[in-house]
């Protein structure tokens, strides 16, 4: 019952911003291999907007193509505005997704904001240090 | 592109041979067998025809052994199921192993809400069970043993033979799902020893949505659908004539066939395997080494996920299948994969790669070249292969 | 010789647009739906364009409401047992007629053998069934109305619509089987009212083995086989995509044909009615004089056994079919014929005529020349017509 829009298969076979970045400033994971899926993202930041993003993604081509669009939505985006994206808006922006595979566009979401908030805890920590 | 079919396992082209058999009665010969008119009495012939060669096939003693069916998963409900309600005053117990295809499975998991008690015997790391596991799990309450005869997923083979001598000598009933076996090796209902068989004609170059069950004569038994007295009161509704007709010839042809393909395909399969395990580190053969399918070839590749290793062969025209969960959506990998002890997360990194009769060295060639370049990128954007 | 097919009621012809629609399924688009490549999303593609094809033809208001299976009669058991055992808690009484297909009456008696309580109404002299009787027959145990739309020996009508607003208003689920009137008279889920209905292939000029059941949204249910997945988990087993394929395509055509066909094969019909009436003696009409299919002409002739009258036309080029039990070689006359009153004696004697698409005003001439003498014959040997 897999039928997946053009755009999820464009952004499956060339996916956006897919490398591991050992020196991010935030990371965050979501998902369990044992389910099939597992996310996790990076990012660099720069006066509160993300200047860099990139991920690893152990999943369908779902959990990859939403893992590549999550990157590209929230790229360039304030970190407030970044944490606004919605599964919806990344489902919208693949035209898409099977029933079935809805729930692969929520890692990506929660992904992005555990890295976000890894980013603030870790930020709030260094200013406690100050 | 080059488009290679892997995946005989889901299912095969139609035979065109089979195709013009069914021809004839999709068209001119379109009657009910059940009339007595010339229309009708044209459809029973060849319904009765098809009946001889699947018998002859499978080496049934008599063509009222042979009842046609929908599907496989039919054949396999009233195989099971029948037996079960027919000899519930002598016992409810039944006994099954875990690689077995979900049709099995599923009616043994219904029988047990219903009543019954049913003992899934576990694999080995094979994939097989052995004869003393089955001794062993008999009890005086035991009517049914129903174990496949080689396995979709993993392409194992079963000692049905040892086994079913275990189950005659304490006059069990004894039921294969030879699915997957007909037309790739021999199936001989009595060297095999089984009381009952089910095929499906989408295995084997026939159309889809016909199956037959072997039912060996004096089998204590009982219908599960109900209605009109067709196929002699074993499985009612009107005869699909055409796809009676196409399994007939396609079970006749692959019996022809057999041989000369299990030879040839056996040495793809076993090219293929050799290469890939040595090509592609963390690489795990999936089922028997040796006692296996002879088109059958199936791995698991850490740190990566089946359907996105599936897709991306399929833009090189290359179609095969995965036990992976995710092809479906769902979260539960394959439970053969898991019954033969691989993790969950192993499990989701299955390939499945069954080959036909029309594939040729070149297929194997071209498969060959474009897999290691998949796996290697997917493996670059996993997680799990830093680890 | 000429040949004229007047048996339309035990199956049809494959249209050849049908055929030719098949026929992309049987060769290069061979796929399993269930697989995600390039060959399985074909197939998928075709079997959900059938499904859609099907519900727009019932007026069912989602595609997520049809169910293909392997049958009518396979859809029959599905609706009556799949709803009797998922609303068992709630009651156990079914309400049925005495003129139902034996794909639902075996089911309501296998049922009663299950411990469930069955009410087969009587009919009337034409084979009817009031919304009184059906109003007086329920209790608070009642969980199934199942009442057929159209008589296949008979041709009589049901009052659907007047006895599913009874059920409604008690909140019971209404199954009707339609195998026989889809594409003969309009047939609308909500026009009817109905919460299930089954319907078959090869009586609307589709293939054989191929029926489908329309279930309401929310009706309360459960699959009566085991095994995978497919059609959302209603009914197991690789769907046979050429099969569904071409019910989509004879149903659509059906649809589009109906009213033509309707008016045209209605004005043969009365015809055959009024002369044979008018020129065999001892000939009783069966079924109802108006509330019947378009196509469907039927009597019993005194005096005279049905098959070899049956066999008499057939020897004459004219395929058509009685109700007689010795058909089958059973003793037993049509359950529909006695059920509306007629003896077993004068039951024997019956003779069911239906007419398809491509019969023409010859065929019915032929048919009209042919009649009496045979008739004339056979009473001449027949001891019974001296008394
Ligand atoms: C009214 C009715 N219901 C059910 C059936 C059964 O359909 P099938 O032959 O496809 O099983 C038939 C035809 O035989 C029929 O006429
Ligand atoms: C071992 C085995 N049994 C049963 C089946 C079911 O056959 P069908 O798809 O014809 O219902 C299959 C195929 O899916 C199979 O591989
Ligand atoms: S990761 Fe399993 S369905 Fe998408
Ligand atoms: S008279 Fe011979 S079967 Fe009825």
């Amino acid at each position: 019952m897999i039928i997946y829009s053009e755009k999820v298969i464009e952004h499956f076979m060339c996916p956006q911003n897919a490398y591991s970045m050992p020196d991010a400033d935030a990371e965050g994971s979501s998902g369990d291999p044992a389910c099939g899926d597992a996310l996790t993202v990076y990012i660099r930041v720069k006066d509160n907007c993300i200047k860099e993003i990139s991920y690893l993604v152990f999943g369908c081509c779902a959990s990859i193509a939403t893992s590549s669009m999550t990157s590209v939505l929230a790229k360039g985006k304030s970190l407030d505005d970044a944490l606004k994206i919605t599964e919806e808006d990344i489902i919208e922006a693949l035209d898409g997704l099977p029933e079935n595979k809805v729930h692969c566009s929520n890692l990506g979401v929660s992904a992005l904001h555990k890295a976000i908030n890894n980013y603030y805890e870790k930020t709030s920590r260094m200013e406690e240090h100050l | 592109m080059r488009k290679v079919y892997f995946d005989h396992s889901a299912t095969t082209p139609v035979d065109p041979a089979v195709v013009e058999e069914m021809m004839k009665y999709l068209t001119e010969h379109f009657g009910n067998p059940s009339s007595i008119h010339a229309f009708g009495r044209e459809a029973r012939k060849a319904v009765e025809k098809a009946r001889q060669q699947v018998a002859t096939a499978i080496g049934a003693s008599s063509v009222g052994e042979i009842a046609f069916t929908g599907t496989g998963t039919e054949a396999d409900n009233m195989a099971i199921r029948g037996v079960a309600y027919a000899n519930r005053q002598k016992g409810n117990h039944i006994i099954t192993t875990a690689g077995e295809h979900s049709a099995v499975l599923n009616c043994c998991k219904q029988l047990e809400r219903e009543g019954f008690s049913v003992t899934v015997l576990p694999l080995d790391q094979y994939g097989r069970v052995t004869a003393q596991q089955v001794a062993d799990a008999i009890t005086d309450k035991t009517i049914l043993i129903s174990i496949l005869h080689a396995n979709n997923e993993i392409g194992t083979i079963m000692p049905i033979k040892e086994i079913s001598e275990v189950a005659r000598s304490k006059k069990i009933i004894f039921h294969t799902d030879a699915v997957q076996s007909v037309g790739k090796i021999p199936v001989n209902v009595d060297d095999l020893g089984v009381d009952l068989l089910t095929l499906s004609g989408h295995k084997i170059y026939g159309p889809k949505g016909i199956g037959a069950m072997y039912i060996r004569r004096g089998t204590f038994w009982q219908p599960i659908l109900f209605g009109g007295g067709q196929e002699r009161r074993r499985r009612p509704g009107t005869e699909n004539v055409a796809g009676i007709v196409g399994l007939g010839k396609a079970v006749e042809l692959a019996t022809e066939r057999m041989q000369a393909d299990a030879e040839r395909l056996t040495r793809y399969r076993d090219r293929i395997i050799s290469e890939v395990l040595q090509k592609i580190p963390n690489t795990i053969l999936t089922g028997h080494p040796e006692e296996r399918l002879p088109n059958h070839v199936s791995f698991c590749f850490r740190f990566i996920e089946g359907e996105s290793m599936l897709l991306m062969l399929d833009m090189k025209g290359i179609a095969i299948s995965s036990g992976s969960a995710c092809t479906s959506g769902s979260l539960e990998p394959s439970h053969v994969l898991t019954a033969i002890g691989l993790s969950k997360e192993v499990a989701h990194g299955s390939l499945r790669l069954t080959m036909g009769k029309d594939n040729t060295e070149e297929d194997v060639e071209y498969f060959l070249e474009a897999l290691p370049p998949i796996i290697e990128r997917l493996r670059a954007m996993s997680p799990l292969s830093e680890g």
